[in-house]
């Protein structure tokens, strides 16, 4: 058992599986030698070699559309996109290729690979580098999506992810970088589609997400503190599959749902799961079912800017008080 | 354009004795009319509105589809497009298996869930039709890359038209593949127009593929796609060259489309004169008097085009009396467990 | 006064446009001489010239880009993507510069433009040739997003979105072309934002969009006729901006929500508008708010597969009387 | 490369009346100290913790900036990207307003909304920088294509790095231009790496973007971008075939940045050396010596180098005297009415 970082638990998931499976492949810019723009991936070039770990050039279309034909014909490749927002420049592997070609071939076709990037805002980088866009994703059939909030989940859902035979997009968050956490030594090999219940709680259910994750703990932290209401909260973890049993489960006990979603407004996930129990969980709710999420803008960059548009434990306290008529 | 060197190797009527031999002459010939034949009966079939959705039919591109798959040998892997059926067919696949799929039957190659434009048949190498312009081209680089990183000697081969050029994964793919030295060959079958609009209108050069190869550090490469003897040389050497380890090789192939675009386009778009100048060139039809200049009976050549037809017909008839797919497919193979569960 | 296709009510509204103002242009693949790859152009490039209506190289980002660059210093492009489906090739525009720029630039930039794409399914050209993404759009901030369901519609909502001073994006539905409709002669302009109820009614609201717009219709006649069931129905239109009024005071007096939408299951505008109806209509609803929905699968090629995986009537009309326990 | 003509066009001393001039030579001069500075400057200040964000510097590259803009008349138009803070200034842009939105005060050019990859100033001609790889060649194109639309006289100029030559919306827009005979001028900024890796690794030709201007049936054009004069001289040249209706003009200007690709970058990966032999060649350095073979006295130097250092310090003050932003202006001009609203 080691304090890591989420970073470094990056490097070890990866590693992991290279280690364990030699069909396991990295590519992406700038990943290799130079270990990552986030030095999320040093020392993976030094341990698995240049024909494993690959730097490219700039062109996000052929990164993903090679990391796909490898995965075709036997390979596990993990392809890098360096910023989450670059998917929109190679959208159409993500929308139209990895997820439909199995379907289009009546099953022959198989595309057993990962897609990482670095999501989410919090480093003053503007409207173009900081979007979190897990929902780009969650919408297309034939995805899976995952978006870990702490080092030892980084590291068994990074497992899950590359051992999984369906292509798997795998949102890490920029400003969860830096944080640390406990993870056990030897291998960790983690479940995709389950959701944590992070804190048991009887007065609602918040479900969050990434970097929402802790800042909805610290919410509820403060919401028992200052008001007495006890919190469910619950870490989603894996937008697709969703684990709708724990959240509908949830609801049932708790009778209010709030999402916590750095999401902009329109169409995030946090629409999904509330529509999911608005319809099957309807005569569970006690009141209404609230989305937190970022405002339908752009993201500014100016830091005093940015840290009042992503939903802060604040705002989330003050929804959620609001909500339940405290 | 070929040399007259690669035009004919050995003098007319010298016998079947050059580097292509008699063998693969017959191979060679034997498919192109298959395609010939099964694309026309596509078009039929669409005309007794037994087809269904769109179809791109490659009438008059045989000899690409033919040169190159005979070119090929087993594990060699095809990337097509759209306009796939040729290509799918030139790797073995049974007529009935593209016509099922093009009618949606349940004896079609992916039991109507992909349709005309995503043809697909792994035990063939055929690794897919793809529909959004120039996306198989990066794809078809990631199946050269496990067989670089495997060491496995197989080939991958992209076809795509003239007017995949000017997107960008077409930029994108060329440069890696030269950059990592991919065992991948780049086919671009310019038949002279996109959809409706002519290629010279949206390039400023003549050749939309080959006038672009430097770019990408490799060797101008234009030949004329209807003769299948050079479409076949052109082929083997490329492959010899990706095998060897040497990299990439990007050949534009002149060719044309007898049809429209799709069933829909009925081709009013084209000068006069122009079909009619380009069916003078028709690959099938200059490949029957080669056969005949290097001294192959017209017994023979009838025997072949008999047994294509009969071919073609058995398939059309299975095909007729094959049922529909049944409707709980239609939530299979979304995920690899087989279902498309997306919640627990 | 005259009855008029859908597809000629495309041409119309360009038409209208480009006659009112020599700012608007017209770019896309095969749009000019071949009249467009769904002929719902024809006529331009005669009426207009080629030098206003132009074909492009097969380049979907250079279309985007240029139509960009050129709404930014002065003219209202009107830019075509042939199928919705290859948004995906350009989405970087879509995604993160049409939307973005005027944001980014403390409102310097402008970008007046419209994209202009054959959306929707029933063609059975397969899963990459007949999807419905309006919500690739509806979920970004910055764009505004139009699917008109009728020829009076189009014509007036294309009107609208040549004159709006944002980037809109003109969802046309493939299966809507050969419909038709009385348009009124003369100038036509709608007005962005707006839902229309199409039926009033008092037992439940349906809303609906494009080509489910008909199937609603049709679903609510029958419930009428075999259960004496009263539905109201709702074009919305317009997802952005959502006339989220129109919507909220139809459930507070019809008590219940269904959606039907094209899109797959999973962030579509039916969960929006669900999620928006369940926290702010809350206390108006008497039972669940339904979506109807394409299932999560890549959509098939063949007819009798795609007919049964869109919303049909029949399903509509079904889901809502189970819904509504009749 | 350029030739011996383009590097000297007078003998040394001979005095400024060669085709450049002495007062322009005094603006080329001038926009490279301020250039230099100001960027010196955001970084000095991102070291004390006051510039905030990313920032990417274009130190070593300001003979292209300045050359460039220079060059261009007003009406002209710039597109830049992330490393856009030279390109900016070069246009007139107080260094006040590029320094105060690095530093994210309510002084900034977009009031920190932006940040530093995003800077923007229409009215001097800066259509914004763009922080996603290539996205700005055919937004660029649009707008020259609006100059052939209206008959306006102006030219669209983009500039970019070598790495930005291998994605997708490049080619796309290079082609697009060419066919459409648009009047704009790409301008590849090669500094030899991308973030962190070289050009060189990357690409299978020696030049990332000369090598490929045949490819769009364009004039191959290599030359140093670290002399101001070469860069002047070929930015008019362009410029005028731009304005002439001759079509696009693709340059590839090697240079070399001084600092690391972003802030959060030590540039480790440099061989070494390499940065000493470039700084030898320092536009800055080199320009200085040239006013002087031609004749400018130390003193006349001395006095630009000094108003340059006033107005970098004068705005610096000014930025740290501003204040941040008001908040409420995070929800205004998402859409043209000023606000944000998606529903009524
Ligand atoms: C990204 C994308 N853009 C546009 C289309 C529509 N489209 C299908 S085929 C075609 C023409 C392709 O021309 P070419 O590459 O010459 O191939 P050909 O059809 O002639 O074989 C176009 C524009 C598409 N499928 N994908
Ligand atoms: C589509 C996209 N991919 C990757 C990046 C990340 N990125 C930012 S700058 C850069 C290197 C660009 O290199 P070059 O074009 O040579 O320009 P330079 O920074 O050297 O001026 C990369 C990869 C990006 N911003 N956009
Ligand atoms: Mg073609
Ligand atoms: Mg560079």
């Amino acid at each position: 058992m080691a304090e890591i970082s989420y970073r470094d638990a990056v490097t070890r998931g990866i590693a992991q599986e290279m280690a364990r499976d030699p069909d396991v492949v990295f590519l992406g810019e700038d990943v290799a030698k130079p270990g990552g723009c986030f030095k999320a991936t040093v020392g993976l070039y030094e341990q698995f070699g240049g024909v494993r770990v690959r730097d490219t050039p700039i062109s996000e279309q052929a990164i993903l559309g090679a990391a796909m034909g490898a995965a075709m014909t036997g390979l596990k490749p993990i392809a890098e996109i360096m910023f989450s927002d670059f998917i929109a420049v190679c959208f159409d592997y993500i929308a139209n290729e990895f997820p439909k070609a199995r379907y289009m071939s009546n099953g022959q076709t198989k595309c057993p690979l990962v897609v990482r990037t670095a999501n989410g805002a919090g480093s003053r980088f503007g409207a173009q580098h900081s979007q979190s866009v897990e929902n780009w994703c969650m919408m297309i059939p034939g995805l899976k999506v995952v978006a870990p909030s702490s080092p030892i989940d980084v590291v068994g859902l990074m497992a899950a992810a590359v051992r999984d035979p369906d292509p798997v997009i795998f949102f890490e968050h920029k400003s969860l970088y830096n944080s640390k956490g406990e993870v056990p030594d030897g291998e960790i090999l983690d479940t995709l589609g389950t959701a944590k219940i992070l804190r048991p709680g009887k007065d609602c259910t918040i479900v969050a997400l990434a970097l929402m994750v802790p800042r909805a703990l610290e919410a509820a932290e403060r919401l028992r503190i200052d008001h007495g209401i006890d919190c469910e909260v619950i870490d989603v973890r894996s937008l697709v599959p969703l684990d709708t049993k724990t959240i509908l489960g949830s609801v049932a006990k708790t009778h209010r749902l709030f999402t916590v979603e750095e999401n902009p407004r329109l169409c995030g996930w946090g629409a999904e799961i509330v529509s999911i129990v608005a319809d099957e969980g309807f005569y569970d709710l006690d009141g209404p079912p609230v989305r937190i999420t970022t405002p339908h803008i752009p993201l500014p960059a100016a830091d005093i800017m940015e840290d009042v548009v992503l939903p802060t434990p604040q705002r989330i306290m003050e929804t959620i008080r609001r909500g339940l008529g405290s | 354009m070929s040399t007259a060197k690669d035009r004919a190797p050995g003098p007319a009527g010298s016998g079947l004795n050059d580097d292509i031999g008699e063998e693969k002459r017959l191979a060679l010939y034997r498919s192109q009319v298959r395609l010939r034949d099964a694309e026309q009966r596509a078009f039929d079939l669409f005309l007794q509105n037994l087809v269904k959705g769109t179809s791109h039919l490659s009438l008059g591109q045989e000899a690409i589809a033919a040169g190159f798959a005979e070119a090929m040998v087993k594990g060699d892997l095809s990337f097509c497009t759209y306009r796939g059926h040729a290509h799918t067919l030139a790797r073995g696949v049974p007529v009935e298996k593209v016509l099922g799929e093009l009618m949606q039957k349940d004896n079609g190659l992916m039991r109507g869930k992909g349709g005309s434009m995503h043809l697909t048949s792994e035990e063939h190498g055929v690794m897919g039709s793809y529909a959004i312009i120039g996306a198989h081209l990066p794809i078809a680089c990631g199946a050269a890359w496990r067989a670089q990183y495997r060491g496995d000697k197989d080939v991958s081969v992209c076809f795509f038209g003239d007017g995949t050029t000017n997107i960008g994964a077409f930029h994108e793919a060329l440069n890696f593949a030269a950059v990592w030295k991919l065992p991948v060959v780049f086919v671009c079958e310019n038949n002279l127009y996109m959809e409706y609009t002519p290629i010279k209108d949206v390039i400023p050069i003549p050749q939309p593929a080959a006038d672009r190869a430097s770019a990408y550090g490799l060797e101008r490469i234009l030949i004329d796609g209807n003769d299948a003897d050079i479409v076949y040389r052109t082929a083997q050497k490329a492959f010899a060259r990706a095998r060897a380890g040497e990299g990439p090789s990007l050949i534009e192939c002149l060719t044309y489309r007898h049809s429209g675009h799709s069933r829909a386009d009925p081709a009013k778009y084209r000068p006069e004169g122009e079909l009619e100048e380009w069916k003078k060139h028709d690959p099938v039809k200059l490949y029957r008097e080669r056969l005949k200049q290097f001294g192959v009976t017209d017994e023979v050549i009838a025997e072949i085009d008999a047994s294509v037809r009969k071919e073609v017909d058995d398939a059309t008839e299975a095909c007729k009396a094959a049922p529909s797919p049944p409707l709980d497919i239609i939530t299979t193979d979304v995920y690899a467990d087989g279902g498309w569960a997306w919640r627990n």
